[in-house]
Order: C-alpha cells, then structure tokens, then sequence
C-alpha cells in the first residue's frame, strides 16, 4: 500500500497529482524551489521540503536530493509528473534502489523506448509499423547512388532525404517523383560531404499532411494491458502543442482498433507497466508509424479522462500500489478539447511574456476543466515554462465541443500579463480546425506571416474609453502583494497568550 | 499587538507573540504570503493555508474546511449589552409571537416566527429564563439586528 | 428556427441557460428586476431588459411585461428556468398566444401534470403506481368506521390516516398495526370534525424509510419519449433537497427499468413534450409510487448531464425549435454528486444568512462543476433564494466522487457571509451517505437536535492567531464596491475626442 | 479628463465626455458596475461587460474576448525616445547576433536570437533601416527592457 507519495514536480501538473493523492487519501509531501514557496502547489501538499540550490537543475532535477526528502519524510512513492526527472532511468532505479515505489514504468522500460533506434527496432520487432527509412553508408559514390536508388524503392515516394549526421535542414531534400531522384540524391550527397564530411544519408518517407495522433495506454502488474483511445494533437507551433482533442475526428473504429491495438502490442514489447502515450504519424493513406512512446503521464491526459471517463492519474496511483486497473471496457462518449494558455505574445513570434496576474477570471459551467497552478495575484515570472493553465471542454459532439470552447475562451479574463488567449480563440475559428483536417502544419499554413488578432475598431475605441475611465475614476486596482511580516504597530511581545474571559 | 475577539462564551484576548520571524500564538505559528493569505504551522507540526478577509468589524477566517467569524471588540470592552437580548438575523415580518412577557422558557424554546427569504424561521430561547420584553407583534416587519424580544436568566 | 431566446429568470439557473444558447449560437435576452442589475447573469445576455417594479409579483411574475419584452426586443422564444413562471400553465398558454415558443410542455401538459387529484387519477389510467390510499367519506360514524376498516385492507399497513380537509398534522395517525386501527381511526375522525367540522378522513400508505428517487424524462415533437435514469435525492431538510446524486447507489437495473417505463408512460399519458421529472418514493421493499411530475428543468440536473453526457438545456432549446433530440440510448458512468450551497448558518437551525462575498474561491481541477450565478465581490440580499451555488462532482465510481466531494468542498473558501459547506462537508461523513442508504429522514435522524459543526481546539486557536495578525498588520481586504460614476478630476469635458496623433 | 496613451503607431489622445450620467468616446459609452468592471455600450447598441487593471503604467482591458494593453503617457508627453530602440522583451541571454553595425536591414528580419525561458526567441527588425548601434554580445546576459540594438530609418 501507498500511503503517502512525494510529488516530484511543480505547476499544474503537481496540483492535479496532488488532488487526486488527495482524493485517495493518500498523504503529500511536495518538493519545491526556494522561487517556488508561494505557489499553488505548495499549498495543496500536507508536507513541503524546500530544495536547496537556484537553478533548475540544482533543484527539481537533483533527484538525489528529492530520493532523500522522501525517505526523511516517510514517503512511501515518488511522482515525477511530466517533464523534469519523469523519464530518466537512472532516477526510476535510484528510487526503487532507495526502497520506494516510482510511480510509472520500470527503469528498462524507459531506456528501451529513451533511445529512438532501439525502440524504432524493438517496434518493428513487436510488428509496430515504423516510419520506412533506412540509410545507406558507402563512401563510394556510384555505389552509394546504387544503394540509394534501390533503398528508395523500398521507402517508397514522397521521400526525404537527410544527411545521416546533418541537422538544421542542410543536406534535406524532399522528393516526390522518383524521376527527380538522382539529381536530389547528388545534390543532398554533395551538401552533405560539404557541411559534414560525412556523406551518409538517411532515406525516410515523407509523410506531409499528416495528423499526430496518439493512444494513451495503461498496464497493470496483474498482466492487464489496454488503451484509452486516441488524442489527435496535430495543432502544433514549433512541435508544441497547443490544441488537443479525443477523439480525432477522422478516425473510422476500424483504424482506432488498429492503432489501439499496435500501442498495447508496443507497450507489451517493453512490459510496460503504468500509463504512457505511444504517438503515431497518421499519414492521409491512412497509413500509420510508430513515432515515440512517452514513458508518463502528459500534458494532455484530460481530454482521455473527459471521453473514457477514467481517472489516468488515480490509475497511477493505483497501479503503483501494486493493485489491479479499475476501468471497465473502452466507453468513448461525446468529444473532449484541451487548449494550452501560455503566458506569451501570440502577435509578436510567440515570445513568452512575464507580469502579474492582476485579474485571472477562468469561465464555469458545464463541461469546463481547468487545470492549472497559478491564481489571480501571483507573478508570471521567467523561471519556469510559461503554460498557465489547460483549459479542456467536452460536450456530446464535436461542433458543440467547439462552441463549448468559444464560449470558455470568451469568459476568460486575464489582464496584467499577455497571454495567448485570443490566439486559441482564434483557432477555433479556423477551417481545417472547423472541418477536424488539422495537420502538424495547419499553424503555419494559416499564419505563413505569423498570426496577428483580428482588428475590431469600435471594441478597441471602447477600451480606449475604458482605460480612460479607470485612470479618471482612479480605478488602481491593488496588485495584491505579499506585504511584509514586520508588524506596523511596535515590537511583538515576546509572550504569546491566547486568554478567554467568560463571565 | 493585543486583541480581543468577542465569541458566544464570552470575550477572547489575544496576544500574539513573535517566533523566528513568525506571529505565534499558543503554539501556532503563521506567516503572510499574499493577500488575506497566511501559512501556518500547528502546534503539532501540520501546515496549512489560510485566508481572512475582515467585514466591518468581523475578521472571516478559512483554514483547514473550517470558517470561523470572529468579531474584534474594542480592547477591554464588556461582551456588550445584549446578554439576553434576541436579534433579528436578518430583514423580515414577524409572523408568529408564540410567547408572553412572564412566560417562563427553556432553552431551545421556539418564541416568535419569522419570515424572510420566503422560508420561516424560529426564534429560539439561548437559555432558560423568564420573557421580559416584546418589542414586536404578528405582522410587524423587523430590520437586520433589532432587537426582537428579552429574556432574564431564572437566578441561578 | 429559434434564433433569439428570452430567459425569464434570474441567477445560477439564468447563467446556465445562458451559457447553452450562447452555445448554440442563439442569441440572448435577460430580464432582470432593478436590483438585479448588477448580478452576473445580466452580464451573459446580449441584450437586457430591466422589468418595472419592486417586488418579485410585480418583477419575475409580470409574465405580460415579461412577454412584451419578448415582443420588443424581437425574441421568438421564452425559456422560464425553474421556479418562477417555469410550471403556470397559463403563462405557457399567453406565450404561446403571443406567438412566441415556450421552451417547455404544452399548457395542458403542465395542467394535468399540476393538479395533484388529477395527476394521480392520470397516473393510475397509464399504469404507474400511486401511493396506495382512499378516501371515506361517511358522515354516519359507524357506517365511516366500517369502511375505513375495510379501505385499511386495501391499503395496507403501516398506513397513515389523514383529514381530508386537514393540514399541519392536526388529524394525522401512523398506525403500524391493524389492532391499533380501531382507536386510531376515532382519534383521527374526533380530531378533523373538531378541527375542520369535517370528518373525512384519507388513508394512505406510509412509507416509512423511503428514498426520493426522480426519472428524468425527455419528449420531442417527433414521438420520441426517453428517460435519461434516475437521481436520488433523499437527503433533505423540510423538503429541501439539498444533496443529490445519480445513479440511485441501490436501484438495480431492472428497478431502474421499470422505473424508466414508468415515467415514460407518465409522461405519453399527458403528450409531454420537452424535459420533464417524475418523482417517486422508492419504499424500502422495492416497491416505488408517484409523487408528482415537474414540468420544467431541474435544480438538480446537472448529475444526470453528467452520467449520461446529456446536455439537457441543449435539448431542451432543439425540442422547442421543432427538432428532433440528439440523444442516443441511454449511457450512463460513472457517479455524480451535487450539493447545493447556501447562505445560511446550519449550526442556527438553517437560518438565510446575508453578507459581501468578499472572497468567493471555488475549487478547480478534474471531475468539478460549478453552476453559480454570484462572484467575488457580490453582496448577498435577503431579496432572493440564498442558493449561491451548486457544486457538482464526477468520478468513475461513487466512493471516488465522495472522496472528490469531500476534496472539492475542503478547497471552497467563501468568506464575509455564512454558508453551509462545513455542514455539507460533514454530510459527506455521514454513515448513510457513505453506504448510500440515504432516506428522506436522514439529516433528522442523524442530527435530532440540529446540527453544530465538530470542534477543532486547534485550527479554531490557529483561526484566532489569524484574525489577530488580520488586525496587526492591516490586512483590510477591500471589499470592492461600485464606486461613483463621478469623476474625481473635475467636470468632464462635453466634447469626447479620440484623437490618434501619428508621427 | 484627457488622456495620453502610447501606442505602436504613436500616442494616443482621449478626451472623455460625459453623457446622461455614462463616460463616453466616439459614440461608445460606459459606466462603472463594480471593481474594475465596466458596462458598456457600443455606438451600435451592443451592450458589452469588459474589466481593466492597471499595473505599473499600463492599463489592461478585457472586452468582447479582446485584450488591450494601453500604456499612460504623461500629457502632451513625446512617444519617447525608443523610436529605432529594440528591447529586450523578458530577461534572458543572447545567444547569437545576426547583424553588425553599419548593416541595412528590412522589416521582419531578424537580428538577435535570445534565449528565455528554455525557449529560443528571435528579434526582428520592426522597420527597414541601418543598424547603428549594437549593445550587447553572443553570451551577455540580459535585463528585461534593455536596449538590445538601434536601428535607424533610412531616408524616406
């Protein structure tokens, strides 16, 4: 039994694990920054061990600290959340060396699926379809141009083309006629050589148009492997996501089984145990290949928990403890967004922003969810990652999943810090994002120029009038600060008494 | 930093000591984090957060699923002139007087019906004792915090 | 087509049918009493307008100001929420003369369904089960004395004896035991001829440990006729309901099925059309017996949304616009729990409370919804109901949405007026509510002499360490007002200007 | 009642009216509801609830899902002397400059490439122009609203 767990995270991800804790009256202890003492998170835990050091890594990564607050508060678990130490296997394997439980897979299973050629084999092994590539390493010219040829056969076309130790785009060449091939596979040699004096290059088909769409899986020690169904989470800027939704919208019951079947046959490979994601590319073939397995739990996990009604983190918790999975058969029910605020300048290159949150209003009602760990008055500052809040609807269906999102979005009030609110809800305004014919490209085929708010004359003269108003009315809203523990009337006597006169 | 808070049993004093940079008081130690936000540290060790917001002369305080109401008294003031006294909690129309001044009572006694937010309500004796005064009758409507009627302690 | 919806009602109730046409793409119109202006809802309308008058008779229920102002601002429908107009017959009828739509049954629906006799006389024809009972009407003692004996028989034991022309308990006889009947029933007959000068006395079935389990039932115009399961909601305090939840923790599936049938009978019996409620008494021997049907949305259907995945608001503004419902056959998961939350002080025998929300913070994370229609800042009056919320949970099973209850309350902080969530926290503790064998008298049972919220020596010393650093450091928490319209800066010019200087 | 609020194409004047009791600017008017909270109606008729804070100088407003950020200037006050001037938008550290003095840029190009928040963040150049002045190095550290580099207009 677990009884209680250290949360070894920060932000909304540590709130939500530590409410579910909560929920399953199991106790908590959290781990936090010295920056980090007034944060949401702190509060919801029963116990907090401040961190000594400044930076991240002498912190929330410095899992010999965090082994060692657990064992001196009595923790029974470690949880890592996402990001940070979630998916380092040595850190699995110093806690379960530690005598505590790690609250995800076992350290050989986050190696397996950590390195991308391993897992890309281990895939294939298991039967899991991977994106065809295969790279051909003679020096020789002709013979390399040989190999080439008869690899690209195999790949099949459009294809790319990358120098094997390149980056940065130089040595790429995408090919979509195999009568443009040769004079490609030169040239790409050639660059190749130039920038590397290496001229090994990796065939790969090109999958452009493609959805990113993902199956959550859970396994349990008891030999229960299942999966939860897809997210499609195409929506991207810079390989971020931004908007995430289950179920995809163009996904027939016959590819989902498919799909469905391919992560619980990858997870099975790696004897997976706890919740992961395996991501696939869903090329418009409807063709699918294994991308990565993420060996925890992510960000967007609650548009799963919304349409299978299955808490993934009590899961966790549960499966940890060495207990059987509670779900049921998959009962997928009506269509679940999430959108991801950021506390960033949508307008200008999406550069983070930082400030107060002097009014932080979020929307209710039906079919709302936030998940988030900041709250009106605190300070957005440039420590962390700038996400302030997951903002996740469902409703039956999906056009009404999207109005659900407009109307939220709308609601929403954050002043003090920009944040990229009107962007989302602007996305939601979008065709391809209308239709559910998002790709991972839909961002910038929409804003090739970057994204500006669309102009609305009379609403900004109105605010134009309104700001005018509160400096006029001298409407200074207090920016809430902590004030001082220095009392303002004398020095405290040194003698606490708490004295009831009854009469 | 000497304060009293007036409480169903009576006034409380309270004064508060410093710890380690921390207001202390039997035992408990608090610090402000932010607005209306405190941290505290029972006696026993637990940590908790908190908020107060003061309404007029009240101090509202949430910690740990509990609400507590605490009205601050001017230091060294009595409890005040309404031992015995019944106030009307809220605005409304006296519907019922079920007693008579002389009547005796006991505690829990109902003794006048009121009515307010379309819902009746009872007004029951604090303690056993003897009616005094009335100072309303059937139909009367009465103001937040007038006094409705007057009890007398029997001698004890 | 329904393109623009009036909502004649005011609060949490007017934000949520709000909230769902602004969903829909409806557009809104509020009416609201002149002390209403500020409240929330208003600010969800498009459009709002102030009905003349002081009181709620002359505001709420001026249903010919109300329908003019449909007429005025060019809506074609009403949507009367609960309470208020939500069950006039005659209201539905003018609305419907005045050829708008009203988002409810028929006028006839809402008057068979409206009148006590004949709803029960309605019932028995279609076959549901009415709580046994007969009425003697004998003047001669001795001829009333052998019928009642007989009617008794019928009846059955324990039964009740009630004056027909009674009330307030005058007349009124539990007898458990047919020996006890003879006495009882002289006793009951003295009674009502000295009470009423009528001695007609009506015996009925007691129900003694019953639950209060309703179906909710929904009706298109297209002949389709659904019930969406039952909610329980027997934890009440004088007829208060005030914790519900759904499924029903004993009703079987056949129970559950015939129960459905049963309200859908009720419902085709009176050609019902929209969303409705049939309320019964669930008797501890499985036996069930209508109470009554409520022809309008419920307070307490948000639990039912939440298993089933219903929007039931939704549904109800389709059915009135002549289409068909989008539901498809009932699914229901999962566990939902909703406890309403008032102003008013449990430990002094539930009386209204009024006050400033001076902080108003609701809890957030997964599973939650809140349906408020008051925010931070608001000011409680003693004008209307002192409902300020419903706080809704879901979870995968029942004892998960206990432990997300207990969670959500415990992070709810209200402060500057007297509520009920310490009261509604402990109920969550409360033997009956854990097992789930909750009955009409289970607050009365478990608090006989009312109740006092368990003491704590330690948080409420800790709670006076806090007010007394309140006091110390001047934490004086502004409670935000309006303020004045009137400008600080001198009169304001006549000419307003918006002038864009460019460089 | 007149105000001066930056903006990127330059300062803005606002001179209030009043009318019937409400603000009002450019057929729109406002009153005040609560803390921070405006209703207003729109030259169309529309009528609108939106909020504003001010922090520092600037006052932020939220209306009909827009969010503004109006920045007081002083009265009569120029647009201030960072015409040309690129600041750095949050503390962080230059990972590489893309330009050297003397370069002629055009709008959108970028110039620096600062590292914040674990996340790489170009500075384009806002206008065509010459590079005139660059004030920070590969690897400096960085204060949010340091000036970055100067660029001058060319002759139009």
């Amino acid at each position: 039994m677990i009884a209680k767990v250290l949360v070894a995270n920060r932000g909304e991800i540590a709130c939500r694990i530590l409410r579910a804790c909560q929920e399953a009256e199991i106790e908590t202890v959290a781990v936090c920054a010295p920056n980090d003492l007034e944060s949401m998170f702190v509060e919801m835990a029963d116990e907090v061990v401040v961190l000594r050091g400044d930076s991240i890594g002498e912190t929330y990564l410095d899992h010999t600290q965090i082994i060692q607050a657990a064992l001196d508060t009595g923790a029974h678990a470690i949880h890592p959340g996402f990001g940070f130490l979630s998916e380092r296997a040595d850190v699995a394997r110093a806690v379960v060396d530690a005598g505590l439980v790690w609250v995800g897979p076992r350290a050989e299973a986050i190696e397996q699926m950590g390195d991308k050629m391993t897992a890309r084999q281990t895939m294939r092994k298991a039967g899991v379809p991977v994106i065809p590539g295969e790279e051909v390493e003679s020096i020789d010219e002709d013979q390399a141009m040989l190999e080439l040829e008869e690899a690209s056969t195999r790949v099949g076309y459009p294809l790319l083309l990358k120098a094997s130790s390149g980056g940065g785009g130089k040595g790429m060449r995408a090919v979509t006629n195999p009568s443009e091939f040769h004079e490609a596979a030169r040239a790409a040699r050639r660059e190749a050589v130039a920038a590397f004096g290496d001229g090994r290059i990796y065939i790969e088909r090109l999958l452009s148009g493609s959805k990113h769409v993902e199956i959550q899986v859970l396994a349990d020690s008891h030999g229960t492997t299942i999966h939860l169904g897809e997210r499609e989470c195409s929506v991207q800027r810079r390989h971020q996501k931004v908007f995430e939704e289950a179920p995809c919208a163009t996904l027939t019951p016959e590819l989902r089984d498919a799909m469905g079947d391919a992560a619980v046959a990858a997870a099975e490979a790696v004897a997976y145990e706890g919740a992961g994601t395996v991501e696939f590319l869903l090329a418009p073939s409807g063709e699918f290949f294994f991308l990565e397995m993420n060996t925890r739990i992510q960000v967007e996990h609650p548009v799963t928990e919304l349409v299978t009604g299955v808490d993934i983190v009590r899961e966790q918790l549960r499966i940890a403890s060495g207990a059987p999975m509670s779900c049921g058969p998959l009962n997928l029910r009506g269509h679940a967004i999430e959108v991801r605020l950021y506390a960033e300048d949508a307008a200008n290159n999406f550069l983070p922003a930082i400030g107060p949150l002097a009014v932080f209003q979020p929307p209710q009602g039906p079919g709302i969810r936030l998940d988030t760990g900041v709250r009106e008055g605190d300070d957005v500052t440039p420590n962390y990652d700038p996400m302030l809040a997951k903002l996740i609807v469902w409703a039956p269906s999906r056009v009404e999943a999207l109005q659900r999102m407009r109307r939220a979005l709308d609601e929403f009030v954050i002043l003090g810090t920009t944040t990229n609110i009107r962007f989302l809800r602007e996305l939601c305004d979008v065709q391809a994002v209308i239709e559910g014919t998002t790709t991972t490209t839909t961002i910038d085929d929409t804003w090739p120029n970057g994204w500006q708010p669309s102009e609305n004359q009379s609403i900004e003269e109105a605010s134009l009038l309104m700001a005018a108003m509160g400096e006029t009315l001298g409407l200074h809203r207090v920016h809430r600060t902590g004030g001082e523990v220095s009392g303002s009337t004398g020095p405290p006597s040194p003698f606490a008494t708490l004295q009831r006169r009854y009469p | 930093m000497q304060h009293t808070f007036s409480s169903p049993d009576g006034p409380i004093e309270v004064t508060l000591g410093k710890d380690d940079g921390a207001f202390a008081l039997a035992g408990h130690r608090a610090i402000l984090i932010g607005d209306g936000r405190l941290r505290v540290t029972l006696g026993d060790g637990r940590i908790m957060f908190g908020h107060v917001a003061k309404v007029g002369d009240v101090w509202w305080v949430a910690l740990g699923g509990h609400t507590y109401r605490w009205e601050r008294m001017e230091a060294g003031a009595s409890a005040g002139g309404n031992e015995g006294g019944l106030i009307a909690p809220m605005p409304g129309k006296v519907l019922q007087v079920l007693v008579k001044v002389g009547h005796t009572v006991e505690a829990g006694q109902a003794l006048m019906v009121l009515e307010a937010m379309k819902m009746e309500h009872r007004i029951v004796a604090p303690s056993d004792g003897i009616v005094t005064m009335i100072h309303f009758a059937d139909g009367d409507q009465v103001e937040q915090g007038a006094s409705l009627l007057e009890i007398e302690a029997e001698s004890e």
